[in-house]
């Protein structure tokens, strides 16, 4: 029973990730004044592409062709971990938060390759901004997310959730610290502004498109789905780890449904709250990444630091 | 019985070291052979030919480091499975001390690493060695001191008083500097080699003091009297210190680890691999050895020391090793990191064992070895892999390799495993020493200690930098030496190596990084047995070691299902692979590369290594001493547009000027103070001398 | 007491012999013959000492314990092997010109002259014989070292002769109050007999004897290069043909010790104090520390390792004086093994030298592609010299560092730096010479290679076991010197 | 002690051991070498009637033959030897500047002090005539070591060197009614083959620095110019 809700639970993943995109788009685009596409739009596109016939530089080697599959199965993994509707996966049993990372590293590493792979500047400049950002990144997220581990004394996420939930409502420094922290990170890792922008088509201030730019076709498809995972992903991971409430515990449809409406509640709001960021901020330099992801580490850091001194303190 | 093998695995080292001697002695030996084989027999003769012997003995002499190889596993295995401890005495050594040897679980978990290691080794070498000119790189030297190198790093194992246990450290330590400065004709590698013996030698003499002191608190330099010793806890600190010293400075920490980049790189890759992969493991052995086994009370001061050692070496490791344009110098440079990670290790589990958590120490001790194995396993690969590349491209600059993924497929497949394992991504064997490290540093929360609380959480972030460092580290490696467009001749003239037996060895280790990964419960079992000798305590949750899960705490505290997650990958992958070449009239279009349109890519427009660095190199700007130049060639009138740019960048390591040439401007003025003395002139001398008398006669009245 | 006749007997024959037909051709093999019988003379005694322990003769003049039996035989087996290695070596030398008939001659007789002092030190019962044995030997290395007769040369022996015959003065002063000491209590003509004297220590003057015992190290220690009392070593070394140096680093220097703690067993027995230890040990460590500078200034290759020698003289010193069954068993074993190594060491230090013309290190490179058999061996004994196992010098320091972390914890620290200092300026040295490319115009030289392997292998066995008789003198020594035994 | 209580032989020892002393001294301050072999000829004198004074009154019959020995060598052999040495290399006309005389001079004084404040532990179990003895012979010996410090010539090396020598022999005959006949034969036997090789030697230095001077003597030096 429970596996299957897990794969519920994926495909649900994997089908409304262009969904989430596309509203983010609108929202941007109201808060921009500007005519919004269809909310799915984003669907168009994968469509189009993935019955496109794909085009390969004559310099690519296999990794070039099999790396797209690589890092959408990687994503999808990672998708099959975290709790959308319902906790108490067996899932995330197999494959506790740590993996999760591990997964987000396997995906990156392989886009990073592919990038290299074909040998232009501009794949070589992509990956190692990549690289850069998200070594950065990856402690950051880890303390925040320590700080929840260690607050409900497990890696498995799902357990962790129903532990949080079971405290009911209580108000920790240290999620705020860990919360922000995640945010930042969020937003780093998924390439959103400010730190990259996903729609510019300047190469130079390229980071994610950068290392693509040789894709087409279904490989591009993949590669564009698995990143709109990514950040449906992350997305679902600071809603439902910091506001658990509404998830689903027991496999009741009743529950599920309800499970189901909460989490596409918490993930509008959120985005609103993304683009409304968006379209404030300004994307920064390139080097100034590193303050704001040490603020990040820094944020996930007192998070820890609070839990430990103020919350668990003996 | 398991003890013969051991000896077996000994011997046979030996014995390939002394069968080395032979080459060039086929005269000799067809001497012998008339005067004792009345029957001459073809095959001998065969042998014996003037073209065939070299190659023959080469085989030979492998074969014997092979079979100790296969015999140093089988030891190791059975004495982890039988889980027994065999004492011995050998009468050698001094009057009143013979030799004492003694075989348990832990010295069986090294056997098991340097025998995998010295197999592929074995298998590895001799379609390695055979381009050495017989002339200016005698095979007998290369062989002898394998053999000796190898026999030195299984007697440390094997010691059971510190008598023996020195010798067979320094056996080790000078066989492999001879290793070391194999091809001294290029004085880089003599200075590596001196360097190294340095080191060497005033580590040994540091191991010998912590020895000293437990044994001026005891009777007898025996393992057993010098674990009886009752000392207080400043001695035993200080024993400690010493030893830490000594075993690091073999380990390679930062800030004494610069040995290690320079001698490990100049030795034939083989070599390397062992020293590397394995020699490495032999201090952390001692050191283990040292302070879990002969120090009868650990201090949890001590276990903060190793954390901060870890911490710093780890992040020093990678970082240096991230702007090494050579790849093996990289290599070593990332040998310190996961010595590092080691360290970590190791000092969370004393930390946990002097604050009565020994189930959790069980846990991080075991996070440590099995990272000892993992690393034996890739870096083992990942050497023996660029010994490949540099006998296909005569090239071990990054920056001048590319795109031998097309050229040599196979060797970029196994390499690209070591990459990945060695980057710790899942499914790999480095990823599972990882995430035991982190499930140790999360138990944090049983400690009472608020400093502990809070450093320990910071040293697993900075874990976790140094995870995402070094898989950085190693898309360049794998991106700039594999991937893109061939950037110098060589590397486009080269092909795939033709030797099996070199395929073979890399092949085997690749094999056994994947396996490990998905099934690490097998090795965590046979570690399992090693705490229980060790430390009398085991996991906390032994029956969380099936083949299929991975929970060494408790199940709802972490688990981990390598097996189930490939399943999961393998579904996700084929699902949307079949979804997506259903339709077979889509296939691939083959295009040139976009080039915006300008044409004319050339491979010199790739990114480099320090292109591909630049940014960690802006972040992370004071981790080194850098000094980068750019020089530009002006022409034309007003010499004001540019002809040329001359970009030059070279990166030192801040020990050198902290730690190391200190030392040497000390030594170098107090010597020449010291030259006063000998003024020359006669009647000076006899000054002293009269001087010295009227004091000594004022002394003693 | 026939074999130390015989011995003392051959080696004067030796003298008068090779005085008088010193330039013949095939001398050298002569010379090795004469040795090879004293060789015999000490073996047939050590197993007479084997079967029947200490002798003493009829007329008191000899005395043989398990102190000095291996002493002698060593003595006796480095003179051969040395021999050995100086036939071929001369030879050369004598081809190059350096030498003439006369100095051939002279160098042969004086070589024999300078066993006959050797023996006679060690087999002597007789304080005072001792002593004229100690300065036998000077006399007869004087004009060795400069035999050669260029101003350096003759410089060096000047001050080699002035400086140990004021030294060696002093020690007679020393010998004249431990006479004068032992008269108060026994008769006029046995009163210097050591075999009296050691019966009687508890009894003597102990205020007498500590005066003696500074004279005594002063004088002899001028011998061993004592640091501040080294100064001739390193020239007397460095100027003589190469198998002076050799038997000079070998012997003298080990005979010298062997004085010094003879003594020293006397005035512990008079003075129950530590005092002689305290002052043995602090001029050991000052020699050792000096000396390990030393090296690093070093230009000479024959000046390189005389100072080595000090350094390790030093060590020995230092062990003796800390005393206990350890730190003494272990310089008796560092006494042996350095002596050995030592003049394997010089040999190929000889031939290498005539390998490039020249003793500079810096014009000296890559013996080993020049003549493999001698980069090898200078590199092998550098290693074994620095004290890395298996080689027996790592057994004696390894028993010292404990010996002395055990007694005097903090004196650890400085023997660490020494031997640290030490290695290091030994290897800078010889790391380029024998490694690297070969040099154009240097050419390979008849050696005769043989002492080396046997000193090697020797040291090898003594690092790996020790055999039991040795074993046996070695820890009855170490009773008779510290009055504990190891084993 | 009183010197009036004592018997004539230890006044005749005593005061000969303050004519040493002195002849030490005269050699300390001399510049002119062959005043200092004389005067070096006159310390053998001294010490051969001791010796002679010894073996009189203990009649100890083997302290005549070291009596005539010292006669024969140190007080003809020598500095015969060493005269036609200075004769050879003309070296009798000019004296040797000794830097700082007076000190040197109060430094010997003080050395004589030091000696009897070093032996004076001895004095509880001995007479104070050996003391006196003893003082005396080891000052000359420091005495000689002084005067080889304070000299540049090579003889009047050889001078200082002999001394010490005298020194020795003084306290052996003295202190010890002679020593044992063998070693008293061995010392003779290498002081004089020390003699001649030291004739030997002042050839060689000659030969090679043209000069006697041993400041000369000093290529074999390890400080850095």
């Amino acid at each position: 029973m429970n596996w299957l809700i897990a794969i519920l639970q994926t495909t649900l993943f994997v089908a409304l990730a262009p969904l989430l995109a596309g509203w983010l788009k609108v929202c941007k685009c109201y808060l921009q004044n500007r005519q919004p596409p269809s909310l799915l739009q984003p669907y168009r596109d994968l469509l189009k592409l993935t019955n496109k016939q794909p085009v390969v530089s004559e310099q690519a080697s296999w990794l070039f062709i099999k790396a797209p599959y690589i890092i959408f199965s990687a994503t999808v993994l990672a998708a099959t971990v975290v709790p959308l509707i319902a906790v108490d996966l067996p899932t995330s049993a197999s494959a506790d938060v740590i993996v999760m990372v591990g997964f987000f590293a396997f995906a990156r590493f392989f886009l990073a390759l592919a990038g290299l792979d074909v040998g232009t500047a501009f794949g070589g400049m992509g990956s190692s901004r990549e690289m850069t950002i998200s070594s950065l990144a990856e402690p950051a997220m880890l303390m925040a997310i320590f700080t929840l581990t260690m607050t409900a004394s497990t890696t498995n996420l799902s357990l962790a959730i129903s532990h949080v939930l079971e405290q009911g409502l209580v108000l920790r420094p240290s999620f705020v610290f860990a919360l922000f922290a995640l945010i930042l990170v969020a937003v780093a890792e998924t390439g959103r502004i400010p730190v990259d922008n996903p729609t510019t088509h300047l190469e130079l201030t390229m980071i994610h498109e950068a290392m693509i730019l040789e894709y087409s076709g279904r490989h591009l498809a993949l590669i564009e789905w698995a990143s709109q995972l990514k950040l449906m992903l992350y997305g679902v991971l600071c809603a439902n780890i910091f506001f658990p409430w509404g998830i689903a515990q027991t496999f009741s449809l009743h529950d599920l449904g309800y499970g189901l409406l909460a989490i596409i509640g918490k993930l509008m709001v959120l985005s609103i709250i993304l683009g409304i960021a968006e379209t404030l901020v300004a994307k920064m330099r390139l080097f100034r990444v590193q303050e704001y992801l040490g603020f990040a580490y820094l944020l996930g850091l007192l998070g820890m630091l609070s839990h430990i001194i103020l919350e668990a303190s003996r | 019985m398991i003890l013969l093998l051991a000896y077996c695995a000994v011997l046979f080292s030996f014995t390939s070291g002394l069968l080395a001697l032979l080459s060039n002695q086929q005269q000799f030996l067809l001497a012998l052979q008339h005067r004792f084989l009345k029957t001459p027999s073809a095959f001998i003769d065969h042998c014996l030919e003037e073209h065939h012997y070299p190659n023959f003995l080469r085989q030979v002499v492998f074969i014997a480091l092979g079979l100790s190889g296969g015999f140093a596993v089988l030891a190791g295995l059975s004495v982890l499975i039988s889980n027994t401890v065999v004492t011995d005495q050998i009468g050698l050594g001094l009057p009143w001390l013979p030799w004492h040897i003694r075989f348990d679980a832990l010295s069986g978990f090294f056997f098991l690493i340097i025998g995998i290691a010295v197999g592929a080794v074995s298998l590895y070498g001799p379609g390695y060695v055979h381009h050495y000119k017989e002339k200016d790189h005698p095979f007998a030297v290369l062989g002898l001191f394998t053999g000796l190198f190898v026999t030195g790093m299984l007697l440390v194992l094997l010691a059971d008083d510190a008598f023996v246990f020195m010798i067979a450290w320094e056996l080790m330590s000078v066989a492999s500097y001879f290793l070391v400065a194999f091809q001294h004709e290029n004085s880089a590698n003599r200075r590596a080699a001196f360097l190294y013996l340095l080191m060497a030698e005033v580590g040994a003499l540091a191991i010998i003091l912590a020895f000293g002191v437990l044994a001026s608190f005891s009777d007898g330099f025996t393992f057993d009297a010098l674990r009886h010793a009752q000392l207080s806890t400043t001695w035993a600190s200080i024993a400690f210190g010493l030893a830490v010293l000594g075993f690091g400075m073999k380990a390679g920490i930062v800030p004494i680890h610069v040995w290690l980049p320079e001698a490990h790189p100049v030795a034939p890759s083989h070599i390397s691999a062992l020293m590397s992969g394995v020699m490495l493991k032999v201090a952390i052995y001692g050191l283990i050895r040292f302070s879990f086994d002969l120090l009868d009370k650990i201090q949890w001061q001590w276990g903060v020391v190793l954390l901060v050692i870890g911490t710093i070496s780890a992040l020093g490791g990678i970082l240096y090793a991230m702007m090494q344009p050579n790849l093996k110098r990289l290599l070593a440079y990332s040998s310190v990191e996961n010595i590092g990670i080691i360290f970590m290790v190791l000092g969370l589990a004393m930390i946990f064992l002097d604050n009565g958590h020994p189930e959790l120490a069980a846990l991080g001790f075991l996070a440590a070895l099995f990272h000892a194995f993992n690393h034996a396993l890739f870096k083992n690969l990942l050497f023996l892999g660029a010994g490949m590349i540099h006998q296909q491209t005569h090239e071990l600059n990054i920056d001048m390799l590319g795109g031998l993924i097309k050229k040599m497929p196979q060797t970029s497949m196994v390499f690209l495993v070591g990459c990945m394992s060695i980057s710790s991504l899942p499914l790999f064997n480095g990823f599972v020493s990882e995430w035991l490290a982190f499930q140790t540093a999360l138990q944090v929360d049983v400690l009472d200690n608020g400093v502990l609380r809070s450093l320990i959480p910071v040293s697993a972030a900075a874990l976790a930098l140094t995870a995402a460092l070094a898989a950085a580290c190693f898309v360049k490696v794998f991106g700039l030496t594999f991937l893109g467009v061939p950037r110098s001749r060589h590397s486009e003239k080269a092909h795939e190596v033709k030797d099996k037996g070199m395929i073979a060895a890399t092949t085997l280790l690749a094999g056994m990084c994947f396996l490990v990964g998905i099934f690490p419960s097998v090795i965590i079992r046979l570690i399992n047995r090693v705490t229980g000798q060790l430390l009398n305590q085991t996991l906390a949750n032994n029956n969380g070691l099936s083949w299929l899960w991975l929970a060494p705490v408790a199940p709802e505290q972490a688990s981990y299902s390598p097996p189930l997650v490939l399943i999961g990958a393998l579904i996700a992958g084929c699902v949307c692979y079949w979804y997506l070449r259903r339709d077979p009239d889509k296939a691939i279009r083959i295009g040139e590369t976009w080039d915006c349109g300008f044409g004319g890519l050339t491979p010199r427009m790739q990114y480099t290594s320090s292109a591909f660095t630049m940014p960690f190199r802006r972040i992370f700007a004071k981790a080194w001493i850098i000094d980068e130049q750019v020089n530009k060639d002006m022409q034309g009138a007003m010499d004001q547009d540019v002809a040329a740019v001359h970009y030059a960048l070279h990166i030192q390591d801040h020990s050198w000027p902290w730690v190391y040439q200190p030392l040497e401007r000390g030594v170098n003025n107090l010597s020449k103070q010291v030259g006063r003395i000998q003024t020359g002139n006669i009647r000076t001398y006899l000054g002293y001398s009269f001087v010295t008398l009227l004091v000594l006669l004022w002394v003693i009245s | 007491m026939i074999p130390v006749y015989l011995l003392l007997s051959i080696a004067f024959v030796g003298i008068v012999f090779f005085a008088l037909s010193g330039h013949k051709a095939e001398i050298g093999k002569i010379n090795v013959w004469f040795n090879s019988v004293s060789l015999f003379a000490t073996i047939w005694l050590a197993i007479n000492v084997l079967n029947n322990g200490t002798i003493l003769s009829a007329d008191k003049a000899f005395l043989i314990d398990s102190f000095n039996v291996y002493l002698i035989v060593l003595t006796a087996f480095v003179g051969l092997t040395t021999s050995i290695f100086s036939n071929p070596y001369m030879a050369h030398e004598k081809e190059l010109g350096k030498l003439t008939d006369k100095r051939l001659k002279l160098y042969y007789s004086m070589y024999q002259g300078f066993m006959l002092a050797m023996y006679l030190v060690l087999t002597t019962n007789n304080m005072g014989v001792m002593w004229v044995g100690m300065e036998a030997a000077t006399l007869a290395t004087v004009l060795l070292v400069s035999l050669y007769r260029t101003p350096e040369s003759i410089e060096a022996a000047w001050k080699y002769f002035i400086l140990c015959g004021v030294g060696i003065a002093q020690a007679l002063f020393g010998t004249i109050l431990l006479y004068y000491a032992a008269v108060q209590i026994g008769d006029g003509e046995n009163a210097l007999l050591w075999s009296e004297l050691f019966q009687h220590a508890s009894q003597l003057n102990p205020e007498v004897l500590q005066i003696a015992f500074v004279f005594m190290l002063i004088g002899y220690g001028t011998k061993i290069g004592l640091v501040p009392l080294h100064n001739w070593l390193p020239d007397a070394h460095s100027e003589g043909p190469t198998p002076m140096s050799a038997v000079l680093s070998g012997l003298l220097l080990n005979d010298a010790l062997y004085a010094v703690v003879r003594n020293k067993m006397l005035v512990d027995g008079a003075t129950h104090s530590d005092m002689a230890g305290h002052l043995m040990m602090g001029f050991g460590l000052l020699s050792f520390l000096v000396g390990a500078l030393f090296l690093h200034r070093q230009k000479d290759i024959k000046r390189l390792f005389s100072y080595s020698s000090i350094e390790h003289m030093g060590l020995m010193t230092f062990a003796f004086g800390v005393g206990g069954a350890l730190a003494t068993f272990a310089a008796l074993l560092h006494m042996t093994v350095h002596s050995l190594t030592k003049s394997a060491i010089f040999v190929t230090v000889g031939h290498a030298t005539q390998v490039a013309g020249t003793q500079r290190m810096d014009k000296i490179r890559g013996l080993i592609k020049t003549q493999p058999k001698i980069g090898w061996g200078l590199l092998i004994g550098t290693i074994s010299i620095a004290g890395f196992p298996p080689f027996g010098v790592f057994t004696s320091e390894f028993l010292v560092l404990l010996a002395t972390m055990h007694s005097y914890p903090w004196l650890t620290l400085p023997l660490l730096l020494g031997i640290g200092i030490a290695f290091a300026g030994l290897f800078r040295h010889i790391q380029p010479m024998v490694y690297g490319e070969k040099p154009e115009g240097q050419q390979p030289v008849k050696a005769n290679l043989l002492p080396v392997i046997i000193h090697l292998a020797l040291v090898l066995w003594l690092g790996l076991a020790i055999p039991g008789f040795l074993a046996h003198w070695f820890s009855q020594a170490t009773f008779l010197i510290s009055g504990s035994s190891p084993l | 002690m009183n010197i009036e209580s004592q018997d004539l032989y230890t006044q005749i020892i005593l005061s000969m051991a303050a004519l040493v002393g002195l002849t030490s001294f005269l050699m300390l301050g001399q510049g002119r070498l062959l005043r200092l072999i004389f005067v070096f000829a006159i310390q053998g004198l001294l010490l051969t009637l001791t010796t002679a004074v010894a073996a009189y009154s203990l009649d100890n019959h083997h302290l005549y033959i070291s009596a005539v020995l010292t006669l024969a060598l140190k007080v003809i052999f020598i500095p015969w030897m060493l005269r036609n040495e200075v004769l050879k290399s003309n070296l009798h006309r000019d004296v040797e500047a000794l830097g700082n005389q007076t000190a040197i001079m109060l430094g010997g004084a003080s050395l004589m002090v030091f000696s009897y404040y070093v032996l004076h532990p001895i004095v509880q179990t001995t007479s104070p005539v050996m003391l006196n003895a003893l003082a005396v012979s080891l000052s000359v010996v420091l005495l000689g070591m002084l005067l080889m410090i304070s000299h540049k010539q090579a003889i009047a090396h050889v001078v200082g060197f002999m001394s010490i020598e005298n020194g020795l022999f003084f306290a052996a005959i003295v202190a010890t009614k002679g020593m044992p006949m063998v070693v008293e034969l061995g010392i003779a036997f290498d002081v004089l083959v020390a003699a001649v090789l030291f004739g030997i030697f002042f050839f060689h230095i000659r030969s090679s620095i043209d000069s006697l001077d041993v400041d000369l003597m000093n290529k074999l030096n390890e400080v850095d110019k």
